[in-house]
């Protein structure tokens, strides 16, 4: 005869939840707490280079959403044609980052802000003027290895949470 | 590894057994009658040495003159696998036997088909759309349906 | 200090002075705002802690925004709840839909009525207090199965229909189980109860099988996880309250938890010595006796999954049903054949006798169930 | 006298806690029984088929991420396996190896999801999956480091991957495998031999053998009825061939051996990402593939991967152009409802809700 199904199982489970009770939570209180992002995070702005663009459009070429439109005057000035309208709308946009990789002139890059919700449909269409790059701006360094250098490390909770055995 | 056999192979053996079920070979795949596609089926799934017990995928392409409908076949047995093709010409009221009663795990497959390509497969026990909803006007998976 | 004995009765109040001007209604009227505040503030701690304890076992924090660890968290959803739209459903039957919630709220409020809360302390020492608790706590079934018909909704029926099954069924083996208690202390009056227990020892000692059925069948009958069938999320989306909103929904809520609640303090009274205790004032001692009791039906609830309704029947009819029986008859022959036994000695008799009972009654157990032919 | 009852028709979803997305069962009950279901979907149809024709086949990755998006890495790599099969485009080693353990970390992840709410449809009260979530979560921080995204991750490319993984990345994830082991066995501790769940489960939708075969499933579902096919063996694709591992198997194909084989499959996993990182080598991630437009000659080519979910296919026609000409998806979780109505009729409505709990299917792959 087997002595089995008398309750056990149960016990065991019951011992596993009471040692959670003295473990650490795991949760992140967002707003007060924040981590940071992976050094190649796709966040929801994205980031131009006015010097580098030259107008070529295969950023927008690339994007299967259509999310891009971009407009160049009619005659090249030097070897790059002048961008009048450089529009991006991030509600149409999947962050799949395809526009960054195929950039040809490297002036294209993700943003690593990710609150960047808006009120409005049309908040969310990100001019050239709000895109621009400047040295402070907080690019991320997806496809750009140099920029992922500068970024702080992820903060894992691989690493958060470590319980001894 | 499973092994793909290839059509020429297989077709030399079918043919004499189903004389005149197969219209066409490749390298992978055999091109079979419309006629003739149950019992030939039937003969894959059941001949000791082929007994293709499993039905993976079934797909319908549109090649505007005709429709062709691909099953995958495998062996889990003998781990080999052929790809059986069916073509139907008639574009207003395409439809080819069913092969439900052979493999179950056509079921589903045959019905999207259906709703999305517009192939009626006789036999089936509930055709019917399944993810679109009655009523929809056309097939949109068909080349010359419009989408926008 | 008859001031002092109006305001904080139960530290010292042994009810009034027979000749008091209308003692009995001034008597009345102190328990009942007792009754009220004790059950509303332990409600609402109760909550809280469940759902902090849940939190922590599940590796999460629980709520900790309201208030210092979260602690006006169920005020702020009190308030919530209230200021919400009352939904009734088209085609629900509105009179029944109305009263339900209130069917099923006030019994769990009565059963306090006979709850001492120290030696005497309480609204009626009824000597059929025992009798009582089992009669009344079992109407609030009639308001979750009122809930359940007037919303017009077949989730909320299945729900019904699974409650009155359950608590069918288990009324049996609880009331069988709490008979080995009465034997032991010669009375049906809590107070008794508590007081036998005080001069012995707790019957949990005495009766660990009344004590297993008990919990059980009473975790059974309050419909707590792994009994929950009645609102199980993940089948009936919430059972018989599916149609609920607002303060009627509250009002099941705060039933649910007084229920849970009234099995605690009842743990506490028949098995875990009441209001007995050193040291510590008696209703303090009866406080940390129940939330202990709830602290286990917590924990319970963060570790196993649900049963079936066929199971849940099995359980009580092949498993709790027998033990049950068992025990009286285990209980009478003790107390008949060894009057004057200590309780040394019938501690780890009866002990033994529990443990070898449920091992073999355990056999019962098959895993898995049976299709039905359709 | 002869009660006279009707049977009651339950619609259970298209929005209801268990059915894992907006999935619809029309069931008759017979009191708690259930006599008839009929499943229904299409509620999250998108076109996916229809959408690849229209785009190059560069641009329709990001889209095979929103098939089965609790496991995209593998479905990337499925369709990238493909096309790469349709083009004849090589892969370098490194890239190869890397794309295992992704798709080995993604099938941890995915198993968790699936035992996680099945258990959860048993009824344990959101314990075991916040427990199996945090763990996915540190495979999703995983991803995150190498895609910068934690769901849709679009990280391979026809010819290999987008990027090779940061210095950072191998040390994680040694940590994690070193990590995982114990924490599956303290899951095992929490439910494996619990006596509810053993009654929940055990012999509870039994899906034979024969069944199984006939009805076309894969996957967990196959192999829980104690069929031993798993492509990663019995056809070896990418560098699976270089790697040993066992293909764990129910007996009795009922729900409790469909958990228990996934359990399994995550140790299995744990054991191919160890192999594999011992054996990485190094050099490029990404052979000589054209960024932005690729022309694969005229043809058709029918690619499969053993997902998470079974076996996951891609059926691609080209006709020489930048776009494909026909794209089929066979999506295991579609195919595996097929013996829904089987396992699921003259059981109780309880029980349906664990044994479609055990099924396992995403509805992004189920309509498309």
């Amino acid at each position: 005869m087997k002595l089995d199904y008398y309750g056990l199982g149960i016990a065991k489970g019951l011992m596993v939840t009471l040692k959670h009770l003295f473990r650490r939570p795991v949760t992140v209180q967002y707003p007060e707490q924040t981590l940071n992002t992976s050094r190649r995070i796709r966040g929801n702005e994205l980031v131009w280079n006015e010097e580098k663009c030259t107008g070529c459009s295969t950023c927008a070429k690339a994007c299967h959403i259509g999310a891009i439109s971009i407009v160049t005057a009619p005659n090249p000035e030097g070897d790059k044609y002048p961008v009048e309208k450089y529009e991006i709308d991030t509600g149409y946009c999947i962050m799949c980052g395809m526009c960054v990789e195929v950039c040809p002139f490297e002036a294209l890059y993700m943003g690593a802000g990710y609150e960047k919700a808006q009120y409005r449909r049309g908040d969310l269409v990100q001019s050239k003027e709000v895109m621009k790059y400047t040295s402070e701006k907080y690019v991320s360094g997806y496809f750009y290895p140099e920029f992922a250098a500068q970024l702080p490390l992820q903060t894992l909770l691989l690493e958060k949470i470590t319980e001894e055995e | 590894m499973t092994r793909a056999i290839s059509g020429e192979e297989l077709a030399a053996g079918l043919e004499q057994r189903i004389p005149g079920s197969i219209i066409g070979t490749s390298k992978e795949s055999i091109l079979v009658n419309n006629q003739s596609l149950l019992s030939l089926a039937a003969h894959l799934k059941t001949e000791p040495g082929l007994e293709f017990d499993f039905l993976s995928s079934i797909t319908a392409v549109d090649y505007y003159d005709y429709f062709e409908v691909i099953y995958q076949l495998t062996s889990l047995e003998h781990n080999h696998s052929i790809v059986l093709k069916v073509r139907c010409h008639d574009r207003e009221n395409p439809a080819i036997p069913s092969l439900v009663g052979l493999w179950r795990g056509a079921e589903l497959q045959e019905q999207e088909i259906f709703d999305l390509m517009g192939i009626r497969f006789e036999g089936h026990p509930n055709m019917k759309r399944i993810v679109l909803w009655e009523g929809f006007q056309g097939h949109p998976q068909r080349r010359d349906f419009l989408s926008w | 200090m008859v001031t002092f004995d109006l305001v904080f009765p139960a530290w010292q109040f042994k009810g009034l002075p027979p000749d008091w001007p209308g003692g009995f209604w001034w008597h009345f009227i102190v328990f009942s705002i007792i009754i009220l505040a004790f059950v509303l503030t332990l409600v609402i701690m109760f909550i809280w802690f469940e759902r902090r304890t849940l939190g922590r076992m599940q590796a999460r924090m629980g709520p900790n925004r309201v208030g210092p660890f979260g602690l006006l968290q169920a005020m702020a959803d009190a308030i919530k709840v209230m200021l919400k739209e009352d939904i009734v459903p088209n085609g629900a039957d509105k009179l029944v839909h109305l009263l339900a919630p209130l069917v099923a709220f006030v019994p769990v409020l009565m059963v306090f009525a006979v709850m001492p809360f120290q030696d005497g302390a309480a609204l009626v020492n009824l000597n059929i207090g025992v009798l009582y608790v089992m009669a009344v706590s079992s109407i609030s079934t009639l308001g979750i199965f009122m809930a359940g018909w007037g919303s017009n909704n077949k989730y909320t029926l299945i729900s019904a229909m699974r409650d009155v099954a359950s608590v069918v069924s288990y009324e049996i083996p609880v009331v069988l189980s709490l008979a080995g208690i009465v034997l032991l202390a010669g009375s049906l009056s809590l107070n008794d109860i508590v007081r036998s227990q005080a001069q012995s020892v707790p019957f949990v000692l005495l009766q660990p099988l009344g004590f297993i059925v008990f919990f059980l069948g009473g975790m059974a009958e309050i419909n707590r996880s792994p009994f929950d069938l009645l609102e199980a999320d993940s089948e009936i989306v919430a059972g018989f309250h599916t149609e609920y909103s607002g303060m009627k929904f509250a009002l099941f809520y705060l039933a649910e938890y007084a229920e849970a609640l009234v099995l605690s303090t009842l743990v506490a009274t028949f098995f875990l010595g009441g209001w007995g205790g050193p040291l510590l004032p008696p209703w303090l001692w009866l406080i940390v006796k129940s939330w202990a009791v709830f602290f286990v039906l917590v924990w319970i609830r963060a570790t196993v999954p649900r049963v079936r309704i066929d199971q849940l029947m099995t359980f009580s009819w092949k498993f709790l049903f027998p033990l049950a029986l068992l025990n009286l008859v285990v209980t009478a022959v003790e107390v008949v054949a060894w009057p004057e036994a200590l309780p040394v000695l019938l501690i780890p008799v009866n002990i033994a006798v529990g443990a070898v009972l449920v091992i073999l009654l355990s056999r019962n157990f098959k895993p898995g169930g049976s299709q039905v032919e359709a | 006298m002869v009660m006279k009852t009707e049977p009651l028709v339950l619609n259970i979803g298209p929005a209801h806690p268990s059915t894992h997305g907006v999935f619809r069962m029309r069931a008759t009950l017979d009191g708690e029984v259930i006599i008839d279901v009929e499943p229904i979907f299409g509620y999250l149809h998108r076109g996916i088929e229809k959408l690849a024709e229209e785009r190059t086949y560069q641009q329709f990755i990001p889209l095979t991420d929103r098939l089965d998006y609790v496991s995209a890495m593998g479905n990337n790599m499925a369709y990238c396996m493909a096309v790469e099969k349709l083009a004849a485009i090589p892969v370098p080693e490194r890239a190869e190896y890397i794309r295992v353990i992704m798709a080995e970390l993604q099938r941890i992840a995915s198993h968790l999801i699936a035992v996680g709410s099945f258990l959860n449809d048993c009824g344990a009260f959101m314990t075991p999956i916040l427990y199996m979530v945090r763990e996915r979560e540190k495979i999703v921080d995983l991803f995150e480091m190498v895609s910068g995204q934690r769901l849709t991750y679009n990280y391979m490319r026809f010819g290999g991957l987008s990027q090779d993984v940061p210095d950072e990345f191998l040390p994680a994830l040694r940590k994690f495998i070193d990590q995982m082991p114990r924490y599956l066995d303290e899951y095992d501790q929490l439910l494996k031999e619990n006596e509810i769940l053993l009654a929940r489960t055990k012999g509870v939708g039994i899906l034979s053998k024969e069944t199984a075969i006939n009805c076309s499933m894969t996957g967990p579902m196959l192999r829980g009825s104690g069929v031993p096919w798993d492509l990663r063996k019995a056809d070896p694709y990418s560098v699976y061939s270089r790697f040993e591992f066992d293909i764990p198997c129910g007996a009795r194909g009922d729900s409790y051996d469909r958990y228990r084989v996934r359990v399994e499959e995550m140790r299995q996993s744990v054991r191919i990402i160890r192999q594999a990182m011992e054996q990485l080598p190094v050099g490029p991630v990404r052979s000589k593939t054209p960024v932005m437009l690729i022309r694969p000659p005229a043809g058709e080519v029918y690619s499969h991967v053993e997902s998470p979910k079974g076996e996951l296919g891609f059926y691609l026609v080209s006709d020489g152009s930048i776009a494909p000409y026909r794209c089929h998806i066979r999506g295991p979780s579609f195919i595996n409802l097929t013996a829904l109505r089987e396992m699921i009729v003259g059981w109780k409505v309880a029980d349906a809700i664990v044994i479609f709990g055990s099924i396992d299917i995403v509805m992004g792959e189920v309509d498309r």
